[in-house]
Protein backbone atom coordinates (compact mmCIF):
# COMPACT_ATOMS: atom_id res chain seq x y z
CA UNK A 1 0.00 0.00 0.00
CA UNK A 2 1.81 3.05 -0.88
CA UNK A 3 -0.04 6.28 -0.47
CA UNK A 4 1.84 9.67 -1.69
CA UNK A 5 0.69 12.92 -0.64
CA UNK A 6 3.13 15.48 -2.33
CA UNK A 7 3.15 19.32 -3.95
CA UNK A 8 5.63 17.91 -7.18
CA UNK A 9 4.76 16.35 -10.11
CA UNK A 10 4.98 12.16 -10.51
CA UNK A 11 6.00 10.57 -13.73
CA UNK A 12 2.71 8.59 -14.42
CA UNK A 13 4.35 6.28 -16.73
CA UNK A 14 7.27 5.84 -14.00
CA UNK A 15 4.99 5.16 -11.24
CA UNK A 16 2.59 2.65 -13.70
CA UNK A 17 5.37 0.74 -14.99
CA UNK A 18 6.61 0.69 -11.37
CA UNK A 19 3.67 -0.41 -9.83
CA UNK A 20 3.29 -3.07 -12.65
CA UNK A 21 6.76 -4.32 -12.31
CA UNK A 22 6.13 -5.06 -8.54
CA UNK A 23 2.41 -6.64 -8.98
CA UNK A 24 4.16 -10.10 -8.46
CA UNK A 25 1.82 -12.48 -10.10
CA UNK A 26 -1.42 -10.24 -10.19
CA UNK A 27 -2.09 -10.40 -13.92
CA UNK A 28 -4.33 -7.50 -14.15
CA UNK A 29 -3.42 -3.62 -13.51
CA UNK A 30 -5.37 -1.18 -13.29
CA UNK A 31 -5.04 3.21 -13.03
CA UNK A 32 -7.08 5.93 -13.00
CA UNK A 33 -5.30 9.72 -13.21
CA UNK A 34 -7.20 12.69 -12.62
CA UNK A 35 -6.01 15.52 -14.87
CA UNK A 36 -7.04 19.45 -14.77
CA UNK A 37 -9.35 20.44 -17.27
CA UNK A 38 -8.91 23.56 -18.71
CA UNK A 39 -11.76 25.99 -18.23
CA UNK A 40 -14.11 27.43 -21.17
CA UNK A 41 -13.85 30.76 -22.52
CA UNK A 42 -11.42 32.69 -20.60
CA UNK A 43 -9.32 29.26 -19.83
CA UNK A 44 -7.87 28.81 -16.53
CA UNK A 45 -4.44 30.46 -15.42
CA UNK A 46 -4.05 27.81 -12.80
CA UNK A 47 -5.60 25.56 -9.97
CA UNK A 48 -5.02 25.08 -5.85
CA UNK A 49 -5.35 22.50 -4.33
CA UNK A 50 -5.36 22.83 -0.91
CA UNK A 51 -5.64 20.14 1.78
CA UNK A 52 -5.17 19.05 5.39
CA UNK A 53 -1.93 17.64 6.18
CA UNK A 54 -1.72 14.81 8.89
CA UNK A 55 -6.10 14.10 8.23
CA UNK A 56 -5.39 13.72 3.93
CA UNK A 57 -3.00 10.69 4.24
CA UNK A 58 -5.19 9.37 6.99
CA UNK A 59 -7.94 9.90 4.90
CA UNK A 60 -6.59 8.10 2.19
CA UNK A 61 -4.69 4.80 4.29
CA UNK A 62 -8.49 4.25 5.93
CA UNK A 63 -10.05 4.08 1.68
CA UNK A 64 -7.14 1.88 0.56
CA UNK A 65 -7.04 0.09 3.45
CA UNK A 66 -10.95 -0.56 3.01
CA UNK A 67 -10.21 -1.28 -0.78
CA UNK A 68 -7.74 -4.13 0.34
CA UNK A 69 -10.58 -6.19 2.69
CA UNK A 70 -13.17 -5.86 0.26
CA UNK A 71 -11.20 -7.10 -2.73
CA UNK A 72 -8.82 -9.72 -4.02
CA UNK A 73 -5.71 -7.40 -4.12
CA UNK A 74 -2.13 -7.61 -4.08
CA UNK A 75 -1.91 -3.85 -4.16
CA UNK A 76 -2.81 -0.38 -4.14
CA UNK A 77 -1.23 3.39 -4.89
CA UNK A 78 -2.71 6.51 -4.76
CA UNK A 79 -0.92 9.70 -5.51
CA UNK A 80 -2.18 13.07 -5.13
CA UNK A 81 -0.69 16.42 -5.54
CA UNK A 82 -1.40 19.88 -4.00
CA UNK A 83 -0.58 23.29 -4.56
CA UNK A 84 -0.53 24.81 -7.58
CA UNK A 85 -1.30 23.12 -11.03
CA UNK A 86 -2.17 24.24 -14.64
CA UNK A 87 -4.25 22.82 -17.08
CA UNK A 88 -3.19 19.18 -18.24
CA UNK A 89 -1.07 18.55 -15.31
CA UNK A 90 -1.94 15.39 -13.54
CA UNK A 91 -3.65 15.57 -10.14
CA UNK A 92 -3.11 12.52 -9.18
CA UNK A 93 -3.81 8.55 -10.01
CA UNK A 94 -4.60 5.07 -8.18
CA UNK A 95 -3.69 1.93 -9.48
CA UNK A 96 -4.89 -1.39 -8.48
CA UNK A 97 -3.60 -5.06 -9.09
CA UNK A 98 -5.22 -8.33 -8.68
CA UNK A 99 -5.51 -12.04 -9.62
CA UNK A 100 -9.39 -11.12 -11.13
CA UNK A 101 -10.28 -8.12 -13.73
CA UNK A 102 -12.88 -7.13 -11.76
CA UNK A 103 -11.19 -6.56 -8.70
CA UNK A 104 -8.88 -4.49 -9.98
CA UNK A 105 -11.73 -2.13 -11.78
CA UNK A 106 -13.89 -2.37 -9.01
CA UNK A 107 -11.54 -1.42 -6.15
CA UNK A 108 -9.79 1.47 -8.32
CA UNK A 109 -13.23 2.63 -8.92
CA UNK A 110 -14.09 2.58 -5.37
CA UNK A 111 -11.30 4.68 -4.59
CA UNK A 112 -11.94 7.01 -6.71
CA UNK A 113 -15.36 7.58 -5.45
CA UNK A 114 -14.04 8.12 -1.84
CA UNK A 115 -10.97 9.78 -2.56
CA UNK A 116 -13.39 12.49 -4.58
CA UNK A 117 -16.03 13.35 -1.30
CA UNK A 118 -13.76 11.73 1.50
CA UNK A 119 -10.32 12.94 1.30
CA UNK A 120 -9.69 16.83 2.43
CA UNK A 121 -8.61 17.82 -0.72
CA UNK A 122 -10.34 21.28 -2.06
CA UNK A 123 -9.98 22.32 -5.26
CA UNK A 124 -9.42 26.62 -6.12
CA UNK A 125 -9.62 27.80 -9.86
CA UNK A 126 -8.15 30.80 -10.92
CA UNK A 127 -9.32 32.92 -13.93
CA UNK A 128 -8.23 36.36 -15.17
CA UNK A 129 -11.59 37.40 -13.70
CA UNK A 130 -11.45 36.08 -10.26
CA UNK A 131 -10.75 33.02 -8.20
CA UNK A 132 -13.77 30.34 -7.40
CA UNK A 133 -14.27 27.54 -5.25
CA UNK A 134 -14.96 24.20 -7.12
CA UNK A 135 -18.33 23.05 -5.72
CA UNK A 136 -18.47 19.36 -4.87
CA UNK A 137 -20.98 17.87 -6.67
CA UNK A 138 -24.03 15.51 -5.43
CA UNK A 139 -23.29 12.72 -7.94
CA UNK A 140 -20.01 12.46 -6.31
CA UNK A 141 -22.03 12.04 -2.54
CA UNK A 142 -24.31 9.78 -4.52
CA UNK A 143 -21.42 7.94 -6.31
CA UNK A 144 -21.04 6.53 -2.96
CA UNK A 145 -24.18 4.85 -2.61
CA UNK A 146 -22.66 1.80 -4.64
CA UNK A 147 -20.61 0.36 -2.24
CA UNK B 1 -8.49 23.13 21.66
CA UNK B 2 -7.05 23.06 17.68
CA UNK B 3 -9.87 24.84 15.65
CA UNK B 4 -8.54 24.44 11.83
CA UNK B 5 -10.22 26.42 8.70
CA UNK B 6 -10.18 25.07 5.05
CA UNK B 7 -10.81 26.61 1.57
CA UNK B 8 -13.41 28.82 2.18
CA UNK B 9 -14.39 28.58 5.54
CA UNK B 10 -10.74 29.57 5.98
CA UNK B 11 -11.45 32.77 3.99
CA UNK B 12 -14.20 34.02 5.60
CA UNK B 13 -12.71 33.60 8.71
CA UNK B 14 -9.48 34.72 7.91
CA UNK B 15 -7.35 32.29 9.68
CA UNK B 16 -6.37 28.89 9.17
CA UNK B 17 -6.16 28.08 12.87
CA UNK B 18 -6.25 29.60 16.51
CA UNK B 19 -6.88 27.68 19.98
CA UNK B 20 -10.65 28.15 21.39
CA UNK B 21 -10.42 27.56 25.10
CA UNK B 22 -13.61 25.67 25.46
CA UNK B 23 -16.02 23.43 27.45
CA UNK B 24 -18.88 22.98 24.81
CA UNK B 25 -19.60 19.26 25.05
CA UNK B 26 -20.34 18.63 21.24
CA UNK B 27 -19.51 20.03 17.94
CA UNK B 28 -22.72 22.25 17.53
CA UNK B 29 -22.04 23.55 21.29
CA UNK B 30 -18.73 24.92 19.96
CA UNK B 31 -20.28 26.50 16.65
CA UNK B 32 -22.59 28.15 18.76
CA UNK B 33 -20.14 29.83 21.18
CA UNK B 34 -17.94 30.54 17.67
CA UNK B 35 -20.88 32.23 15.92
CA UNK B 36 -21.46 34.79 18.87
CA UNK B 37 -17.49 35.95 18.55
CA UNK B 38 -17.66 37.83 15.61
CA UNK B 39 -19.74 38.58 11.94
CA UNK B 40 -16.91 36.49 10.29
CA UNK B 41 -17.76 33.73 12.28
CA UNK B 42 -21.58 33.93 11.98
CA UNK B 43 -21.44 34.44 8.05
CA UNK B 44 -19.15 31.23 7.77
CA UNK B 45 -21.15 29.03 9.86
CA UNK B 46 -24.51 30.51 8.54
CA UNK B 47 -25.25 27.22 6.78
CA UNK B 48 -24.19 24.14 8.69
CA UNK B 49 -25.86 21.85 5.63
CA UNK B 50 -22.40 23.28 3.60
CA UNK B 51 -20.04 22.51 6.14
CA UNK B 52 -18.41 19.30 6.77
CA UNK B 53 -16.32 18.81 10.28
CA UNK B 54 -13.46 16.54 11.22
CA UNK B 55 -12.91 16.04 15.14
CA UNK B 56 -9.23 14.68 15.55
CA UNK B 57 -8.63 14.08 12.01
CA UNK B 58 -11.51 11.82 11.04
CA UNK B 59 -14.80 13.22 9.77
CA UNK B 60 -17.61 13.25 11.83
CA UNK B 61 -21.25 14.86 12.42
CA UNK B 62 -21.92 18.02 14.40
CA UNK B 63 -23.52 16.59 16.83
CA UNK B 64 -20.36 14.44 17.55
CA UNK B 65 -18.91 14.75 21.09
CA UNK B 66 -15.88 16.79 21.87
CA UNK B 67 -14.64 14.82 25.30
CA UNK B 68 -10.96 14.38 24.93
CA UNK B 69 -11.12 15.85 21.57
CA UNK B 70 -7.39 17.96 20.66
CA UNK B 71 -8.37 19.37 16.96
CA UNK B 72 -11.59 20.16 15.33
CA UNK B 73 -11.15 20.78 11.39
CA UNK B 74 -14.18 23.03 9.57
CA UNK B 75 -14.31 22.78 5.58
CA UNK B 76 -16.62 22.27 2.47
CA UNK B 77 -17.26 19.72 1.02
CA UNK B 78 -14.31 18.11 -0.12
CA UNK B 79 -13.00 18.07 -4.00
CA UNK B 80 -10.21 15.77 -4.48
CA UNK B 81 -9.40 13.67 -7.13
CA UNK C 1 -8.67 5.56 -32.13
CA UNK C 2 -5.43 3.08 -31.70
CA UNK C 3 -5.37 -0.33 -32.53
CA UNK C 4 -2.28 -2.17 -32.51
CA UNK C 5 -1.28 -5.87 -32.70
CA UNK C 6 1.96 -6.53 -32.52
CA UNK C 7 4.62 -9.40 -31.03
CA UNK C 8 7.19 -6.66 -29.82
CA UNK C 9 6.61 -5.78 -26.04
CA UNK C 10 5.55 -2.17 -25.33
CA UNK C 11 6.44 -0.29 -22.62
CA UNK C 12 3.37 0.78 -20.52
CA UNK C 13 4.70 3.53 -19.04
CA UNK C 14 6.19 5.27 -22.28
CA UNK C 15 2.34 3.84 -23.85
CA UNK C 16 0.29 5.49 -20.56
CA UNK C 17 1.95 9.03 -21.11
CA UNK C 18 1.59 9.14 -24.32
CA UNK C 19 -2.13 8.75 -24.12
CA UNK C 20 -2.58 10.75 -20.86
CA UNK C 21 -0.62 13.83 -22.89
CA UNK C 22 -2.87 13.42 -25.78
CA UNK C 23 -6.02 13.35 -24.00
CA UNK C 24 -6.53 16.85 -24.61
CA UNK C 25 -8.88 18.05 -21.87
CA UNK C 26 -10.62 15.12 -21.04
CA UNK C 27 -9.90 14.62 -17.21
CA UNK C 28 -10.03 11.51 -16.23
CA UNK C 29 -7.65 8.34 -17.92
CA UNK C 30 -8.07 4.80 -16.90
CA UNK C 31 -6.13 1.94 -18.22
CA UNK C 32 -5.85 -2.06 -17.86
CA UNK C 33 -3.06 -4.19 -18.36
CA UNK C 34 -2.73 -7.80 -19.01
CA UNK C 35 0.13 -9.29 -17.41
CA UNK C 36 0.97 -13.13 -17.78
CA UNK C 37 0.87 -14.98 -14.73
CA UNK C 38 3.16 -17.78 -13.57
CA UNK C 39 2.12 -21.24 -13.12
CA UNK C 40 1.82 -22.66 -9.31
CA UNK C 41 4.20 -25.82 -9.01
CA UNK C 42 6.24 -25.86 -11.62
CA UNK C 43 5.84 -22.70 -12.95
CA UNK C 44 5.08 -21.24 -16.71
CA UNK C 45 8.31 -21.83 -19.51
CA UNK C 46 6.40 -19.65 -21.64
CA UNK C 47 2.74 -18.46 -22.87
CA UNK C 48 2.09 -18.52 -26.97
CA UNK C 49 -0.73 -16.66 -28.34
CA UNK C 50 -2.28 -17.11 -31.36
CA UNK C 51 -4.18 -15.20 -33.25
CA UNK C 52 -6.19 -14.59 -36.59
CA UNK C 53 -4.02 -11.59 -38.45
CA UNK C 54 -7.21 -9.08 -39.94
CA UNK C 55 -9.95 -10.64 -37.99
CA UNK C 56 -8.21 -9.81 -34.78
CA UNK C 57 -7.84 -5.79 -36.19
CA UNK C 58 -11.49 -5.78 -36.97
CA UNK C 59 -12.71 -7.48 -33.74
CA UNK C 60 -10.55 -4.78 -31.94
CA UNK C 61 -11.73 -1.87 -34.19
CA UNK C 62 -15.28 -2.69 -33.66
CA UNK C 63 -15.09 -3.52 -30.43
CA UNK C 64 -13.38 -0.04 -29.46
CA UNK C 65 -16.05 1.65 -31.88
CA UNK C 66 -19.01 0.67 -29.99
CA UNK C 67 -16.87 1.62 -26.99
CA UNK C 68 -16.94 5.48 -28.40
CA UNK C 69 -20.48 5.41 -29.63
CA UNK C 70 -21.59 4.15 -26.09
CA UNK C 71 -19.61 6.56 -23.98
CA UNK C 72 -18.31 10.01 -23.74
CA UNK C 73 -14.72 9.30 -24.64
CA UNK C 74 -11.77 11.41 -25.71
CA UNK C 75 -9.75 8.44 -27.26
CA UNK C 76 -9.51 4.37 -27.06
CA UNK C 77 -6.02 2.98 -27.12
CA UNK C 78 -5.57 -1.07 -27.26
CA UNK C 79 -2.58 -2.74 -27.59
CA UNK C 80 -2.40 -7.02 -27.59
CA UNK C 81 0.39 -8.66 -27.83
CA UNK C 82 1.32 -12.60 -29.71
CA UNK C 83 3.94 -14.69 -30.23
CA UNK C 84 5.59 -16.18 -27.14
CA UNK C 85 6.07 -13.95 -24.03
CA UNK C 86 7.03 -15.28 -20.35
CA UNK C 87 5.71 -14.99 -16.74
CA UNK C 88 5.26 -10.79 -16.08
CA UNK C 89 5.63 -9.95 -19.28
CA UNK C 90 2.34 -7.58 -20.37
CA UNK C 91 0.06 -9.21 -22.74
CA UNK C 92 -1.84 -6.31 -23.56
CA UNK C 93 -3.06 -2.85 -22.43
CA UNK C 94 -6.46 -0.50 -23.03
CA UNK C 95 -7.00 2.98 -22.52
CA UNK C 96 -9.79 5.26 -21.86
CA UNK C 97 -10.21 9.17 -21.78
CA UNK C 98 -13.14 10.90 -21.14
CA UNK C 99 -14.51 14.09 -18.99
CA UNK C 100 -16.71 11.64 -16.81
CA UNK C 101 -14.78 9.36 -14.35
CA UNK C 102 -17.43 6.90 -14.87
CA UNK C 103 -17.17 6.95 -18.29
CA UNK C 104 -13.65 6.17 -18.78
CA UNK C 105 -13.81 3.25 -16.24
CA UNK C 106 -17.06 1.63 -17.63
CA UNK C 107 -15.74 1.73 -21.02
CA UNK C 108 -12.38 0.05 -20.02
CA UNK C 109 -14.33 -2.39 -18.50
CA UNK C 110 -16.38 -3.03 -21.63
CA UNK C 111 -13.33 -2.82 -23.57
CA UNK C 112 -11.73 -5.95 -21.47
CA UNK C 113 -14.63 -7.91 -21.38
CA UNK C 114 -15.88 -7.92 -25.14
CA UNK C 115 -11.94 -8.03 -26.10
CA UNK C 116 -11.89 -11.62 -23.30
CA UNK C 117 -14.55 -13.47 -25.60
CA UNK C 118 -14.68 -11.51 -29.04
CA UNK C 119 -11.37 -10.91 -30.28
CA UNK C 120 -9.46 -13.95 -32.05
CA UNK C 121 -7.12 -14.85 -29.50
CA UNK C 122 -5.68 -18.18 -27.94
CA UNK C 123 -3.61 -18.44 -24.98
CA UNK C 124 -1.30 -22.07 -25.04
CA UNK C 125 0.65 -22.47 -21.86
CA UNK C 126 4.03 -24.39 -22.01
CA UNK C 127 5.16 -25.71 -18.85
CA UNK C 128 8.13 -28.77 -18.19
CA UNK C 129 5.59 -31.63 -18.40
CA UNK C 130 3.98 -30.09 -22.20
CA UNK C 131 1.73 -27.48 -23.25
CA UNK C 132 -1.89 -27.05 -22.61
CA UNK C 133 -4.16 -24.66 -24.37
CA UNK C 134 -5.78 -22.02 -22.04
CA UNK C 135 -9.69 -22.96 -21.50
CA UNK C 136 -12.00 -19.87 -21.88
CA UNK C 137 -13.94 -18.76 -18.96
CA UNK C 138 -17.81 -19.30 -18.20
CA UNK C 139 -17.84 -15.92 -15.93
CA UNK C 140 -15.54 -14.10 -19.26
CA UNK C 141 -18.40 -14.81 -21.84
CA UNK C 142 -21.25 -14.22 -18.59
CA UNK C 143 -19.26 -10.86 -17.94
CA UNK C 144 -20.67 -9.66 -21.51
CA UNK C 145 -24.65 -9.85 -20.60
CA UNK C 146 -23.62 -6.46 -18.13
CA UNK C 147 -23.49 -4.29 -21.36
CA UNK D 1 -13.29 -21.05 -50.32
CA UNK D 2 -10.23 -20.99 -47.54
CA UNK D 3 -11.05 -22.76 -44.62
CA UNK D 4 -8.99 -21.78 -41.54
CA UNK D 5 -8.03 -23.29 -38.36
CA UNK D 6 -6.77 -21.96 -35.31
CA UNK D 7 -5.84 -23.09 -31.69
CA UNK D 8 -6.22 -26.82 -31.39
CA UNK D 9 -8.57 -26.94 -34.21
CA UNK D 10 -5.50 -26.72 -35.69
CA UNK D 11 -3.76 -29.20 -34.09
CA UNK D 12 -6.39 -31.68 -34.65
CA UNK D 13 -6.53 -31.34 -38.21
CA UNK D 14 -2.84 -30.48 -38.98
CA UNK D 15 -3.15 -27.58 -40.94
CA UNK D 16 -3.48 -23.93 -40.33
CA UNK D 17 -5.78 -23.38 -43.86
CA UNK D 18 -6.71 -24.88 -46.99
CA UNK D 19 -8.69 -24.46 -50.34
CA UNK D 20 -12.07 -26.39 -50.28
CA UNK D 21 -14.18 -26.73 -53.05
CA UNK D 22 -17.90 -27.20 -51.65
CA UNK D 23 -21.46 -25.69 -52.73
CA UNK D 24 -22.47 -25.83 -49.30
CA UNK D 25 -25.23 -23.19 -48.25
CA UNK D 26 -24.47 -22.97 -44.45
CA UNK D 27 -21.79 -23.34 -42.03
CA UNK D 28 -23.12 -26.67 -40.94
CA UNK D 29 -23.62 -28.04 -44.18
CA UNK D 30 -19.59 -27.32 -44.55
CA UNK D 31 -18.97 -28.97 -41.36
CA UNK D 32 -20.95 -31.92 -42.01
CA UNK D 33 -18.94 -32.43 -45.78
CA UNK D 34 -15.63 -31.44 -43.30
CA UNK D 35 -16.59 -34.20 -40.60
CA UNK D 36 -17.11 -37.33 -43.80
CA UNK D 37 -13.54 -36.52 -45.30
CA UNK D 38 -11.24 -38.01 -42.75
CA UNK D 39 -11.04 -39.19 -39.22
CA UNK D 40 -8.99 -36.05 -37.85
CA UNK D 41 -12.13 -33.87 -39.36
CA UNK D 42 -14.89 -36.07 -37.30
CA UNK D 43 -12.35 -35.13 -34.02
CA UNK D 44 -11.85 -31.85 -34.64
CA UNK D 45 -15.76 -31.32 -34.66
CA UNK D 46 -17.13 -33.79 -32.88
CA UNK D 47 -18.40 -31.06 -30.43
CA UNK D 48 -19.56 -28.24 -32.15
CA UNK D 49 -20.54 -26.34 -28.18
CA UNK D 50 -17.10 -26.25 -28.06
CA UNK D 51 -16.10 -24.42 -31.38
CA UNK D 52 -16.89 -20.81 -32.79
CA UNK D 53 -16.93 -19.92 -36.67
CA UNK D 54 -16.12 -16.66 -38.13
CA UNK D 55 -17.36 -16.14 -42.15
CA UNK D 56 -15.57 -13.74 -43.75
CA UNK D 57 -13.83 -12.15 -40.34
CA UNK D 58 -16.93 -11.68 -38.50
CA UNK D 59 -18.24 -13.99 -35.66
CA UNK D 60 -21.31 -15.78 -36.82
CA UNK D 61 -23.48 -18.78 -35.78
CA UNK D 62 -23.50 -22.02 -37.58
CA UNK D 63 -26.40 -22.28 -39.63
CA UNK D 64 -24.93 -18.87 -41.01
CA UNK D 65 -25.18 -18.42 -45.10
CA UNK D 66 -21.61 -19.39 -46.84
CA UNK D 67 -23.49 -17.28 -50.00
CA UNK D 68 -20.34 -15.02 -51.41
CA UNK D 69 -18.16 -16.25 -48.92
CA UNK D 70 -14.72 -16.29 -49.23
CA UNK D 71 -12.89 -16.96 -45.87
CA UNK D 72 -14.75 -19.42 -42.95
CA UNK D 73 -12.77 -19.71 -39.75
CA UNK D 74 -13.62 -22.79 -37.20
CA UNK D 75 -11.61 -22.31 -33.55
CA UNK D 76 -12.17 -22.58 -29.88
CA UNK D 77 -13.27 -20.22 -27.56
CA UNK D 78 -10.85 -16.90 -27.56
CA UNK D 79 -9.20 -17.01 -24.61
CA UNK D 80 -7.41 -12.75 -25.30
CA UNK D 81 -6.88 -9.78 -22.70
Amino acid sequence: MIIRVQSEPFDLGAETNAFADAQNGMGAVVTFTGIVRDLPGEGLDRMEIEHYPGMTEKALEKIAQQASERWDLGDVLIIHRYGNLKADDRIMMVATSSRHRVHAFEAAEFLMDYLKSRAPFWKKEFTASGAEWVAAKDADEAALDRW
Amino acid sequence: MDVLYFAWVRERIGIPREKVETSAATVADLVAELRTREERYEVAFSDLSALRVAVDQELTDFDASLDGAREVAFFPPMTGG
